[in-house]
């Protein structure tokens, strides 16, 4: 059953994959890359990964969409046909292909049960996760305790990704500024349908995106989604009302201090892991229950998380949106 | 509460979480003040380190106290130990002498972004170094390079943008076949921690998803690192990066990428695959020494001072392969210990370039004719070190290239013919250094350098301290060679000789 | 028929990396590198989260009054997870490095920069 | 029972109807029919779907989930489709009979 | 029976896709990606329920909201676009 599925899905990624290469249009090949991304997030969710699935719904289909076209609109459409160059590349690909390939049949093929990547260090974290942590979702688990100093890394990932995109588009752009008369039509101000619709939709996304941030120990979810959705949402108002209204409502000097706060909190739940006789990220100390510890570490970091994402990846939508 | 056995974490932990506070910081010159005094608080836990495990102590420290393969570990040992020293070292040096050249080339505005991305370079090439997990290499692996994209784009020629792209696809593209390889090896054994990996690798050992594995971890690595023919992002991103970047990346981004390419390669692979000494060494060594010798051979063409050093890096990136690649203690010494006086010598030239950039607009060799009459004490700095890239008897370089000939020398006749190519190799080097010296020394000044004066003070005085540590590990090479010798048995440990 | 399938997922990871691969390589529009770059990184997702399969098994959600039940590896989603979020960064920043070159240089293609920059 | 058969009933109805949406989508002459095809199709085969997935959960959490998904689609769908429409009308492209060129140069 | 109908819909996928890929105008593509991504949150839905973990719906629903914000980015792509190439747009 899951076979099918998985034929499915997995042929029609391919195809999509080869059609954004061959595609000359950027906007089609964006469109397209939006495709590739819902399939391997569904892809993700039949095989079983419904944390992975679910942040690369709304971080790889949907904040990067909006980033990518942000930065088309200030680039160029179509892109110039290749000139030379073309089969050497295709030489290497093919073998490297044949390579893997190859190689695969050594592997443990899709669902072998017997493979050593399910006997050694996983079955660990599914049996005593419930004696230390006592949380159901044990993807979070692992992903906020266990591996918490990876997870601390990503969202140092994510601040220098943010404060990257700032510093370099930073500088003025070369080009004069458009008259100011243009930036009137910014917004979806007068389609009138969406905007109804899309204001009716913005708190619930936003209590949405709540639930997801504080469900995550119980369910799919947790401060990565949690936080792109809420940006998702503020990005659904400044398309609905102006990048100008959006700001208002959130100035980029808050942003930067979510961006920064967030990345603190964490790092701060670490340090106090440390002063209370702890190693760094211990979150057992942090309670005279271990267990209650844990998760109160695991909540505050991951809305350190939440709030990081969210104003880095809006921070970085504003400055591409802002540029033009 | 004690300190030391926090000293592993402290050292990622300091500079990284000091980065969103000197983001916040906006008087001119705090930012530049908090990023120096963070830098030099790493350096001083890494000494603190240093001098730990010489002393025979082992790091180890779980964090969030989870043991080992189920948690992170990190775990320092002499090989880790001497690349802190070289990473937390030159970012506190470069950057107490850094600041009028940052002011000159980047707007105020955005020192506070350029000051954080600086800590983040420096936190993710700490990170790397002291972590014992496949998979966290990878994580800080991506935060040293992002942030390094960011402070090369710093450079104010628009061709550093390009550059940087370069740099970001090929960095991207190597850290993405590093995740595959961890993968492949996470299929066949089923762990991420590196000790572990190591034991439980050796099962498995001959199939062919773990020579995979290899082949993407060594590929992804090398470009990574700028091994010979996957260099190709390496002088133009180091050309029109900001001056003082140059001077820190050069010193020490891509020498990470070889701690963990040697790392995975002795470490994890080499006690298992069989064969895999050979196929490492037939594989390297050609590459090696084209590297000494092709890139050593651009640098005589090239008319970018920046430019000619970055070729001259990659020359001396062969060497260092060279050393690894010969499967044996002596040679894997005199990789490691060149991989510190490399650092060294590059860093105290990039310096001394970014001496002659204050001053001059340019770096191209044109324009620095004749400033050694107005530049004198930092020319004089810039032929010391360029003495020790050569390596002259007295200089540091000296130490590591007697070490990496005497290594191959020991590999008996075809040995003679390396050395032969060694020497070649360093000829080169003394051309070009001194078609540098020529043009600083004997032409005439042009007419628009005539109010040229000598670099400001706390610049010039970085760039002796580099020299003068040139000279110091060149007369007294005890701590290099100690830990490198150190790191080197204990990389082959259970090697067969 | 159906044990060669159980490869199917591993084959379509070595295509879709190497597709993207070739998108970096073989095409000289920068955006369209960077679609390649993205697609690369999927590839590897993909990689991951099929090793973390385990047949008859479910999401490692654990669920409350259900016995003898077996769940997939957590740990390649934990690391995917950490991935995507590093995947979306780089593609961030390489956008703006794009969106500067065009500013600089009135050009995404690969050739025409490297025309303008000159020797 | 008697729920399990009407659940069936809504789901094979609502796959029939999401099919014939994606084949008109595809088979339809010109843009504004194709949309047609596939917008209508899609809010009916999204509430008989969800409504028959609705019967077999019975009153639990996920119904109220499922509920929200539907007002979700609800909602968004037809105003993406107007807002497309609208967009694709203003960019100049009309409505025409029976062409496949019906479009505009961009 | 889930089964039937998560394969009606995945049928429908793939000629989402075909139109996605043949165009011809970039409305069609659109259109194709809004539908794609409606037939996904409905192929989720009835995959939880095939799994037997309805505790996942939470993603359907997300996938719904990143369709619709998706397709809004567009249009304001398209309307910034038209507004740099100097077309007024009327009301």
């Amino acid at each position: 059953m899951i076979i099918v599925f998985a034929v499915f899905l997995l042929t029609l990624l391919v195809l999509t994959a080869v059609a954004v290469v061959r595609t000359e249009n950027l906007f089609v090949a964006v469109m397209l890359m939006a495709i590739f991304s819902l399939l391997m997030a569904t892809n993700f969710f039949i095989l079983d990964a419904a944390d992975v699935a679910l942040t690369e719904a709304a971080v790889g289909a949907g904040v990067t969409t909006v980033i990518f076209l942000g930065a088309l609109a200030l680039t160029a459409e179509q892109e110039k046909p290749i000139v030379s160059g073309r089969w050497l590349p295709l030489a290497v690909v093919s073998v490297t292909v044949l390579v893997i390939i190859y190689a695969s049949f050594d592997q443990p093929r899709l669902g072998d049960p017997g493979a050593p990547a399910h006997q050694h260090v996983a079955p660990w974290y599914l049996e005593k996760t419930a004696e230390f942590i006592d949380i159901p979702n044990i993807v979070t688990a692992v992903l906020a305790s266990y591996r918490g100093y990876d997870t601390l890394g990503e969202v140092f990932v994510v601040f220098a990704a943010c404060i990257g995109v700032l510093f370099l588009l930073s500088v003025p752009p070369v080009k004069p500024q458009k008259s100011k008369s243009s930036d009137n039509s910014s917004g979806l101000r007068h389609h009138l349908i969406p905007q109804v619709v899309g204001r009716l939709l913005v708190p619930f996304i936003f209590l949405f995106g709540l639930y997801v941030q504080f469900h995550g120990e119980y369910g799919p979810g947790g401060g990565f989604q949690a936080g792109a959705i809420i940006a998702t949402g503020i990005i659904l108002y400044a398309l609905l009302e102006g990048e100008a209204a959006a700001l208002n409502a959130i100035p980029k000097s808050v942003l930067m201090a979510m961006v920064c706060g967030g990345a603190m909190l964490y790092g701060m739940v670490g340090v106090a892991g440390m002063i209370l006789g702890g190693n760094f990220l211990d979150y057992s100390v942090l309670h005279s229950d271990p267990v209650i510890g844990q998760q109160m570490g695991i909540i505050l970091i991951e809305a350190g998380v939440g709030i990081t994402v969210c104003g880095a990846l809006l921070s970085i939508f504003h400055a591409f949106a802002e540029r033009d | 509460m004690n300190i030391t056995p926090h000293l592993p974490a402290l050292q990622v932990v300091v500079p990284i979480l000091s980065a969103p506070i000197v983001l916040l910081l906006r008087p001119k010159g705090m930012a530049w003040a908090m990023t120096t005094v963070t830098s030099l608080m790493a350096f001083c836990i890494a000494i603190a380190i240093v001098s730990g495990v010489q002393q025979g102590q082992v790091f180890n420290y779980l964090m969030g106290s989870w043991s080992a393969p189920y948690g992170i570990e990190l775990s320092i040992d002499s090989f880790s130990a001497i690349i802190l020293l070289v990473v937390t070292g030159a970012s506190a040096l470069v950057l107490i002498g850094a600041r009028r050249s940052i002011d000159a080339q980047i707007e105020s505005h955005r020192q506070p972004f350029f000051y954080a991305a600086w800590l983040l370079v420096l936190s993710g090439l700490a990170g790397i170094v002291v972590t014992g997990d496949a998979f966290n290499i990878f994580v800080f692996m991506e935060i040293s390079s992002l942030a390094s994209y960011v402070l090369i784009a710093g450079g104010p020629d628009r061709r550093a943008l390009p550059a940087v792209f370069k740099y970001l696809i090929m960095g991207t593209i190597g850290a993405t076949f590093y995740l595959i390889g961890i993968g492949l090896i996470y299929i066949m054994t089923g762990t991420l921690n590196l000790a572990d990996m190591e034991v439980r690798i050796h099962e498995v050992a001959d199939q062919s998803p773990v020579l995979l594995a290899a082949g993407f971890i060594t590929i992804g690595l090398a470009l990574k690192a700028a091994v010979f023919p996957l260099h190709l992002w390496l002088p133009n991103a180091y050309t029109y990066a900001p001056h003082v970047v140059t001077a820190f990346l050069a010193a020490c981004a891509t020498k990470v990428a070889l701690y963990v390419l040697i790392r995975f390669d002795f470490f994890v692979f080499q006690q298992n695959l069989s064969g895999h000494d050979l196929q490492f060494s037939y594989f390297m060594i050609p590459l090696a020494l084209l590297a000494a010798l092709v890139a050593s051979s651009m640098a005589l063409f090239e008319r970018n001072l920046k430019c000619l050093l970055a070729y001259s890096s990659v020359a001396q990136i062969g060497y260092i392969v060279l050393g690894a690649s010969l499967v044996t203690v002596a040679g894997l010494t005199a990789s490691i210990v060149h991989i510190f006086n490399h650092a060294l010598a590059k860093g105290a030239l990039f310096l001394a370039v970014a001496c002659l950039a204050i001053r001059l607009s340019s770096t191209q060799l044109t324009d620095i004719a004749g400033v050694a009459r107005r530049m004198p004490w930092t020319m004089a700095a810039f032929v010391l070190a360029g003495l020790s890239l050569i390596g002259v008897p007295g200089t540091a370089g000296f130490i590591s290239k007697w070490y990496l000939i005497t290594a191959v020398l020991a590999k008996g006749a075809w040995g003679i013919a390396l050395v032969f190519i060694i020497v070649i190799s360093s000829l080169l080097a003394v051309v070009y250094i001194w078609k540098v010296i020529e043009q600083a020394y004997f032409r005439e000044p042009q007419q628009a350098n005539g109010a040229v004066r000598e670099a400001p003070l706390e610049l010039l005085a970085v760039t002796w301290v580099a020299v003068l540590a040139n000279i110091y590990f060149g007369f007294y090479p005890a701590i290099p060679v100690s830990l490198s010798s150190a790191a080197a048995e204990l990389l082959l440990g259970q090697m067969p000789q | 028929m159906l044990e060669i399938l159980g490869y199917y997922n591993y084959w379509v990871f070595a295509l879709v990396l190497m597709i993207g691969f070739y998108a970096v390589v073989a095409r000289g529009n920068l955006i369209k590198k960077l679609l390649g770059l993205s697609m690369l990184q999927s590839a590897v997702f993909l990689m991951y989260i099929t090793l973390s399969k385990v047949e008859g098994a479910t999401a490692p959600i654990l669920q409350k009054g259900v016995e003898d039940q077996i769940y997939s590896n957590p740990l390649p989603q934990v690391l995917i997870l950490t991935a995507i979020v590093v995947g979306v960064s780089t593609t961030a920043l390489g956008l703006a490095i794009v969106v500067r070159i065009k500013e600089a240089y009135g050009t995404i293609e690969e050739q025409d920069i490297l025309k303008a920059s000159g020797p | 029972m008697l729920l399990d058969i009407l659940s069936w009933i809504l789901l094979c109805l609502g796959g029939g109807f999401v099919l014939v949406g994606g084949i008109g989508a595809l088979r339809m002459p010109n843009f504004y029919t194709r949309m047609h095809a596939a917008s209508l199709t899609d809010s009916t085969g999204s509430i008989l779907i969800v409504v028959g997935v609705m019967c077999q959960a019975g009153l639990s959490l996920a119904t109220i989930k499922l509920l929200t998904i539907l007002i979700f689609l609800l909602l968004t769908g037809p105003t993406a489709t107007y807002a497309l429409a609208n967009a694709a009308l203003l960019s100049g492209m009309k409505p025409q009979a029976d062409t496949d060129e019906g479009r505009s140069s961009s | 029976m889930y089964f039937t109908v998560s394969l009606a819909i995945l049928v429908t996928m793939v000629l989402a896709v075909i139109r996605a890929l043949k165009g011809p105008s970039v409305y069609d593509r659109v259109l194709a990606v809004n539908m794609f991504g409606t037939k996904t949150a409905l192929l989720l839905s009835v995959v939880a329920f095939l799994y037997g973990r309805p505790d996942f719906l939470d993603l359907a629903l997300i996938y719904a909201l990143i369709n619709f914000v998706g397709v809004l980015a567009v249009l304001e792509f398209f309307q910034k676009r038209s507004a740099a190439q100097g077309h007024t747009t009327k009301d």
